[in-house]
């Protein structure tokens, strides 16, 4: 299945949020998620599935101004 | 410069003010993007005594880390942290990134950011309004970033927010206050609203002329993080504003377009003869 | 405030700047002139730091004893005193002031006015001159009060004055630099002289200005005697003096047209996306 | 004699500008002065003779900015 | 002096600039308001030459034929009328105040003015904007009076005006451009939509200034309804402006930071000798 | 552009102004230096209605005849000429340079200038004040270039100086007035003296601005001979000077802080309900 | 009835917006109307019914800014 | 004999200022001229005699600001 994360085109196995994270060895991180422009909290992760053109973004904390 | 010398300490006597119901002694804000290093951006801070800074969130590769390793130079210099929408164009953006921000940094603050163009990074204050109304119905503390506009100013009160940010010049222009005259219009409109300038500081005296016009505090990163001395000039920028708040209270005085004599001119020698 | 709050103090690390071969670190220059109270002077020049003080002579009333309790005054702080021909409006009458004013304060040091007119009290540039060659010539040590004028400059620096005291606006008029760019070009002109930009100071901002520009330090008396607050004045404008010098070391940015992103734009979420 | 202390006509008997400032309770005052214009010196006082008409400041430290 | 004093007049070969179609050779645009008398209104029109006024609807006292004698006046004068919805404070009040003066002008243009506060009348830009799409939708030309605000600018152009009036500073206040860099950054953010200051301009330098950042016109009234000789000062506004847009036109040299001869340094006499 | 347009005419309810007794409707004194060629400038001088334009004298080469060909475009344009001592840095180089220009040009006028430096071409004020003594004594109408000193400008009235040139901002730098401040004082302190600003001047608003102070005339030469179109330009100038001197005469208002309805309040529609 | 017109409060007769404008001598006078908010523009007059407390705005030309 | 004229050596052989002036083919025209710094009028021309090391200045009109 093909998805976007943060921007690139992956094809991943993952049926959720939270394994995808899992498989990208953001398991544990310091990292927060949206599907498709909504939020998705860590809680909810784990209930999240993932279809094929979802467009993902994980981030984390960064510098800023 | 930097070794030996201390940070800047707020005495005791000195007056606090409150944002969202939290106290501070220094009025400084500060970003911490654009440093050389992490230890020059730690070292400002200390040196600064700043107790607030913005922070923002952005993509993580994975395995890198740079996420947590921020995140714990945040938690040793134990400062409350400021989140941005830093880079958002829309309401739903904005509100996204805030709901990925309270969850990241455990604080239900959000300095507000939703941009109208590239060339002047001004707020669209359209939907900043539209997004302050979202988030504080969520539950957020939002620090508006926007314009001298009284008109949206008043929006943004009315939607909840307990402060605003008004610019001073774009982001990262380093002219300092482009508008005065409605900086002061605001503040006289506004007694009582906590009043912050962000962006367009670029030296000392641009942040005075704030302070001076009785504003409550001052937000900056670029003209601190691009000087050749981080930490000395984050120094400076914090003696500069605690002492602009100083004088605010000692009462400045008028000018006047003739001179005066600051000598007294009772007592004169030689006054009362032909010039000598 | 006064109560408990302490001076500000110089650490240890900071560079010092020499007039006439004595080393200061306070860039502060205090008249004595106006304030409230001789309590309130001396509040003000201790909780300021301040290492050189600006002093007059003026007639006396006998018995009144008034000159001996102004030095003892002077005494007990301890600081530099630098006397002044104010008023003067020949170079008689400002050499014989200078004479008498040596005796009395048992220094070489005078700062010199010559004074053209009540409007202003803006030098005589031709009178100044002269009585500054005089002066040098019996051993004076010349502070002179000048305009930005380069031509007049050239003539004081020929004459032997070691430090230049431009205005930056008429005595007592609070209007900060009337013209920067001279003040600037000054500053360029001149790098080795300690330049101290003497009357026309209003407000910490004004003060801040002129040390950005790369001035050595800043002469002022009205902006504190006259505020409510004296001492807490004194102390905003020498935290502020402080940190100008501190910014000019550090490194101030360039101002720039457009704006530029302090927040890192790459790794922005949502970017690439049509608008969300 | 007639002479002007200060900007003030005053009647002196005194002969030298040190009988002055003693009359006038200065012998020991922090003080300086002028005659004419003319600075003179602590040590110079008693042999300046004065004569009618001179103009003499007598100063002392004060207040300046 | 205004009698026998010609009006001033374009020369054939000047540029003309268009407002909804129709084309003008004048770029000053007179209010009508605070004249000493009707005979110095059109005194003042006629001398300045200019080809657009504003004007205002108001409540009629019966039989009082005030009315009916200003449109009189109007139509003598042969200029353009563009009458305005001066205090109104809601999008209805401006609307139904709009639809009125379409029907008593006769006219399709319509100056939008929707005022967020007595202090500074400047626009409420949430309401100009709405109010700005319900006038096009209806078929009126609009001209509305707004800030500096881009991201205002932007929907302004979007719900179809076709001419923007940023104020330069507030109605009646004479201050000139408050904020001469967001104007700047506004004519080069549009470069093709007319732009004309309106409000603020308080002499002809202020208006000058505008002209010079390449501003298509500027509207005013205060600044001559209320000179001692309104005629003479409409006369100086109107060859201001036209002045500075032939100046603009011609190529205005850049500022710069040191002196250069205008006089050729080849050839001076005396060049190559010592002193003499 | 230049084709067909008329040149600027002064109408004849005019005031004038007279310089060492001869009367001038033009207040644009206008250089000749740096024009693209000698046909720019004589179009630029008519279509300016200028009527007094400076001139400077070069060493000659032998046969090249350059001077004489100039010196017949000055006659056919049948102006006033100015020579100066540009280039001067001694008394004595002056005062020749000056007698030699009385034998090339026919006239006693002399603008007198004595360079300080080549950083900011000011005036040294010393040799400035000499030159002029020894010139008026010899029968020179001066003209000296001078700065905004009021003890320098005193002694140039008191060597019989008729009028004063006071620079804007230093030669060819196109700054503006450096100094309103300043200038604005001298205009209080010799309100019968013609005042001219004299270099520094970049567009029309800094020229503008110098007559809105009062003063009498300007002159200008780099920001004309440099423009893409000098003469319309040269044109731009004069209108603007013109308009300036009129706005002047003509009573420009008073700035205020607060806004101020143009628009009458009274008879507002609406007014006195609930908002619609 | 009472209305308001202009601001004021009034005793009318007038049915009809037409009518009032007739009875207040603004038959054939340059002005524009509004009731209630809402424009009413000339030829709708004789249509538009008045009633009780209805406000109503008359306005003609005049000097603006 | 070797002057400078106009900032450059030259060897010339005119007795007189007016000679020089002729010689160089500046009878006739629109100059003025200083020796040593002093002005030379017009008329005095031909009563100024040159000696060697005479600094010469011959100037016309020109441009200026």
């Amino acid at each position: 299945m093909q998805v976007t994360i943060n921007g690139e085109a992956r094809d991943v196995d993952a049926a959720t949020l939270a394994e995808l994270c899992d498989a990208l060895g953001f398991g544990d991180a310091r990292v927060a998620t949206a599907v498709n422009g909504d939020f998705v909290s860590r809680t909810q992760r784990a209930e999240r599935q993932l279809q094929a053109d979802d467009r993902i973004e994980i981030v984390a904390p960064r510098q800023g101004g | 410069m930097n070794d030996g010398s201390p940070p800047l300490t707020h005495d005791a006597a000195q007056e606090t003010f409150a944002l969202y119901g939290q106290a501070f002694s220094s009025r400084l804000l500060l970003g911490t993007a654009r440093y050389p290093s992490p230890a020059k951006l730690a070292d400002s801070v200390r040196r600064s005594g700043c107790e607030i800074v913005t922070v923002s969130l952005r993509r993580e590769t994975a395995h890198a880390g740079e996420g947590q390793r921020f995140w714990e130079l945040l938690r040793d210099l134990g400062v409350a942290v400021l989140p941005n929408t830093a880079g958002c164009r829309t309401v739903r953006e904005a509100v996204t990134t805030a709901q990925m921000a309270r969850e990241l940094f455990d604080t239900s603050w959000i300095k507000l950011e939703v941009i109208a163009n590239d060339d002047t990074l001004q707020p669209d204050v359209f939907q900043l309004v539209e997004a302050a109304n979202q988030l504080v119905d969520e539950g957020f503390d939002v620090f508006p970033y926007t314009t001298d506009d009284l008109s949206v100013a008043e929006r943004l009160l009315e939607a909840g927010c307990q402060v605003l940010m008004p610019w001073g010049a774009p982001i990262g222009s380093g002219r300092g206050l482009a508008n005065p005259y409605a900086l002061r219009t605001m503040r006289y409109y506004f007694p009582d609203v906590p009043l912050i300038v962000d962006a367009g500081i670029g030296r000392p005296s641009h942040a005075l002329a704030a302070m001076e016009l009785g504003y409550d505090a001052i937000m900056l990163n670029t003209a601190v993080a691009l000087a050749d001395d981080p930490a000395e000039m984050a120094h400076a920028f914090a003696a500069t504003i605690d002492a602009g708040r100083r004088a605010w209270r000692a009462g400045l005085m008028e000018e006047r377009d003739m001179a005066v004599p600051s000598t007294p001119v009772a007592g004169t020698p030689f006054f009362g003869f032909p010039e000598t």
